[in-house]
């Protein structure tokens, strides 16, 4: 079911501000102190909210090739 | 060839000297008594591929001529005291972010709104001083409608050769007079033109504090860099760290004061011997030198020492005059109470006498006045 | 020729500023130094209004006129005011009909009918300004006249040459005539 | 495939200086989506900004920037546009930079329509200086200099551009940050003063003190409160109350001021 290859987290760049964890209508995202982590990649649907609004280009979403 | 003789208003030459030096940009807002160089730059500009605004203020009429300076244009601007004190703050920003450009301020009394019309010298300390923070200026004193023309393509030179704001310190009485002008042929005065980077884009450093002089490269040419009124490293970026922010502001200020030489201009007149000098700019330097004659022919060794460049101060050329040991005393006259007279008393060190002539009065102090001074040295 | 402080008074409206002004640009032209400056200080209140300009060979310093070496008064105003401030043996030209009450002193005094002249030989008060300047140069001396007409033509409105052409010429005959 | 930020971004300037939760970022990335869009060349792009939080923004893109004093934004923009006219040149700065300190020149800058894109980055507050009111905040709401709430009226800072005459104003979120770069762009292709209104959130400052407990009710809020343009049109004022639109509110053709500039004094090119 999942759409997403893969989420990559710039834990460098990540302020924590749990805006994608909280949009996130799949509940996918986490928070792992204080910064934003996958929690389960199979529920992503690759719906790209927490990609466009994380403020801190932190978190970069890969959807699957279309199969 | 016969030379292009003009009867102009000083204000008018200041617009001819700038479209000489290759302005091509004027951002201003009018006020009196300098509304004159807008009004011939407006007319003009057009004529020479420029362009003229009139902006909504005069904080707006300074930051314009900055963007058009960054744009790659020589730029202008006008003012009078008010007008001068309104710009201050971005005047800081082009002195600290290195970006030359030329301020023209037609001193008028204060403060306040003060004295619309009423001639003045009282910003000479709001040139040096008016900006906030520790920073380098440069300020050229013209005091005739030839030297009007002649001092305006020399502060484009040297803002041009110093990466800075350079303003051209005038007065109502000199900028509004109608006087002779030989309007130089193209070539004959020397025009800087801005020097282009020859790095690699990514290689470029718009303020490389290990180098005296970078060139400053137009936006749109290619080289992108940043551009902030914070204290900054050499690329540009901001930075917090006072070790760095103390290294470039003393070389800002040391590269002005390191060329002395070449920035300093002064006239002087019957100095050799002299044993009361006068020390004067612009109009009051014009009365000066009547008096300095007058004093002569009375048979008073008296001699004029007149900056054109008055910011930064002519300490050495003092110094030179007063190690030759002839001189009792010092006479400045300025239609002030006192701006530099401070300044000579100072560099002066105790070894003379130094003694103000301070008026208000509007018009010119009065030849009279200053002979009646001198004698009161012998 | 050393410096002539020159001082056109009238009240405002006459173009004694102009006057001055074009005064000061035939001289140039005709290779002399010259300064006209405007008024600021505390005599430069009140209804009298003035043209002033410095004329020499040599270097101007100074550059107002304190005490004039020629003074014009249009108006009595002006002569009032403007009298005290004439050197000793120096030139006042009145216009005879205006200033009534003549001053007396050690100077060189003229009275003409300048106005009248404009008004009615040329037919424009306005041009009693340029009649003053033929007035001033034909007793002074200051100019070679051909170099002040040229200066005057240039300087005034275009299709006005010829009437301020006129103008001057009056103003050289008043004097010449007078003799 | 991820979109790819880095070709604008300065390398190595991030993270950005902006709080967690604040929404700067998230416009930063719209405007650079929109720019991309235009396949502009980044020599041409100039970018100023006055002071304040959104004003850090042109450090961090890699284009010609111009970080100059509070709210002059637009003057030094204007010099540079009529200096070299060729240049694209946006202009940008807080609701306190753009309508407060800097006031004049905006509504100057909207009367001659000069070809510059400014955007008002909204935030009701003055962040950097750590929560003053600003002529956006709302009527009752809480600030440092306004400890008993709001007294002022606000700016409506649209109808404020659209008087002065600006010939395209917009109003976007940072929320609807897909619509914000729609906004974005058009206004960039306007010839034109173009504004873009972009409500914006300011957690630390604003937010905590104004009932909105995460960065993220915030977003909510503004996904509540915008109603685009078109479907208000059909709404009543009761169902109005309390939201506000989004959209473009005004698009006028009419002559730009350089183009304006150079005809009139018959510019010698």
């Amino acid at each position: 079911m999942a759409k997403a290859e893969r989420i990559e987290i710039n834990k460098k760049w990540c302020k924590g501000c749990e805006i994608c964890v909280e949009l996130c209508p799949t509940n996918a995202l986490e928070m792992v102190d204080f910064k934003v982590a996958v929690k389960d990649l199979e529920k992503c649907i690759a719906c790209m909210q927490c990609e466009l609004r994380c403020p801190d280009f932190a978190i970069v979403v890969y959807k699957k090739e279309k199969e | 060839m016969a030379k292009k003789l003009e009867f102009m208003m000083g204000n008018h030459a200041v617009a001819e000297g700038a479209l000489y030096a290759g302005c091509k940009f004027y951002g201003g807002y009018p006020i009196t008594p300098s509304t004159e160089v807008a009004e011939r730059m407006a007319e003009r500009l057009p004529k020479v591929g420029g362009r003229f605004i009139q902006m909504e203020d005069e904080i707006a009429a300074m930051a314009s001529v900055i963007g058009a300076s960054l744009a790659g244009v020589k730029s202008l601007t006008a003012t009078s005291g008010p007008g001068l004190s309104l710009k201050q703050e971005n005047i800081g920003y082009a002195m600290l972010c290195e970006i030359p450009v030329v301020i023209v301020d037609v001193m008028r009394g204060g403060p306040s709104t003060g004295m619309p019309t009423g001639p003045s010298q009282s910003d000479i300390m709001q040139a040096k001083w008016g900006t906030h923070g520790d920073h380098p200026v440069i300020a050229v004193t013209p005091a005739s409608v030839q030297e009007q023309f002649n001092e305006t393509v020399r502060a484009f030179n040297l803002a041009e050769k110093y990466r800075c704001p350079v303003y051209v310190l005038t007065d109502a009485i000199i900028g509004q007079m109608m006087e002779q002008l030989e309007i130089p042929e193209p070539g004959e005065l020397e025009v800087i033109e801005r020097p282009k980077p020859d790095c690699k884009p990514e290689e470029y450093l718009p303020f490389d504090m290990d180098k005296e002089f970078v060139p400053l490269a137009a936006f749109g040419s290619g080289y992108r860099y940043h551009v902030t009124g914070l204290h900054h490293n050499s690329d540009g970026f901001p930075t917090n760290d006072p070790v760095l922010h103390t290294k470039n502001t003393v070389r800002l200020i040391e590269r002005i004061n390191k060329n002395y030489d070449d920035i300093m201009k002064v006239e002087e007149f019957m100095t050799d011997d002299a044993e009361v000098l006068v020390f004067a700019i612009g109009v009051s330097a014009r009365s000066a030198k009547h008096a300095v004659i007058e004093a002569r022919n009375q048979g008073i060794k008296a001699g004029l020492l007149r900056p054109l460049t008055i910011w930064p101060f002519p300490d050495k050329h003092i110094d030179n005059i007063l190690n030759k040991g002839n001189v009792k005393g010092i006479v400045v006259p300025e239609m002030n109470l006192g701006q530099m007279t401070l300044e000579v008393q100072r560099v002066a060190k105790g070894r003379c006498q130094v003694e103000g002539l301070f008026s208000l009065m509007l018009d010119p102090i009065l030849p009279g006045e200053i002979v009646e001074k001198i004698r009161r040295f012998v | 020729m050393a410096r002539v402080d020159i001082r056109l008074g009238g009240s405002g409206g006459q173009g004694t500023i102009t006057a001055a002004a074009i005064l000061g640009y035939a001289a140039v032209y005709a290779g002399k130094n010259a300064v006209q400056t405007k008024s600021y200080g505390p005599e430069a209140r009140g209804g009298a209004a003035r043209g002033e300009v410095v004329i020499s060979d040599e270097e101007i310093n100074y550059v107002k006129v304190i005490k004039s070496d020629v003074l014009v008064a249009l108006t009595q105003e002006a002569c009032d005011k403007f009298i005290e401030d004439a050197k000793e043996g120096s030139v006042v030209i009145v216009d005879s009909m205006m200033v009534k009450d003549l001053p007396k002193g050690n100077f060189k005094l003229y009275a003409l009918p300048i106005i009248k002249t404009a008004a009615e030989d040329i037919g424009k008060s306005m041009v009693a300004n340029i009649v003053t300047l033929g007035v001033v140069n034909e007793i002074t001396k200051l100019l070679d006249y051909d170099k002040l007409e040229k200066g005057v033509l240039s300087k005034v409105p275009k299709g006005t040459e010829e009437l301020n052409k006129k103008a001057l010429k009056a103003g050289v005959d008043l004097v010449k005539n007078m003799k | 495939m991820a979109y790819d930020y880095a070709k604008y971004l300065r390398p190595g300037k991030l993270p950005h200086i902006w709080c967690a939760g604040c929404t700067y970022g998230i416009v930063l990335k719209s405007m650079i989506r929109a720019i991309d869009s235009l396949n502009y060349d980044k020599n041409d792009v100039v970018v100023t900004s006055g002071i304040g939080c959104c004003s850090r923004l042109p450090g961090y893109v890699d284009f010609n920037t111009l970080h100059t004093t509070h709210g002059r934004s637009i003057a030094f923009a204007t010099g540079v546009k009529v200096a070299n006219p060729k240049l694209k040149v946006i202009a940008l700065g807080g609701d306190g930079d753009m309508t407060a300190i800097g006031g004049n020149h905006f509504i100057h800058a909207c009367r001659r329509n000069i070809d510059i894109t400014v955007f008002v980055f909204n935030n009701n507050i003055y962040g950097m200086t750590g929560a003053q009111y600003s002529p956006t905040t709302p009527k009752g709401a809480w600030a440092t200099t306004a400890p008993y709430g709001m007294t002022e009226n606000n700016f409506d800072i649209t109808s404020l551009a659209i008087g002065a005459g600006a010939s395209f104003v917009a109003r976007t979120t940072a929320y609807h940050a897909t619509h914000c770069e729609k906004m974005i762009k058009e206004a960039l292709e306007h010839k034109g003063l173009s504004v873009v209104e972009i409500i914006n959130a300011c957690p630390t400052g604003f937010g905590r003190k104004n009932k909105f407990k995460t960065p993220t009710s915030m977003l909510l809020w503004m996904k509540d409160s915008a109603v685009n343009v078109e479907k208000a049109k059909n709404m009543s004022p009761e169902e109005l109350a309390g939201k506000f639109t989004i959209g473009v509110l005004h698009k006028e053709e009419k002559p730009e001021y350089l183009e304006t500039y150079d005809a009139t004094v018959g510019l010698k090119k």
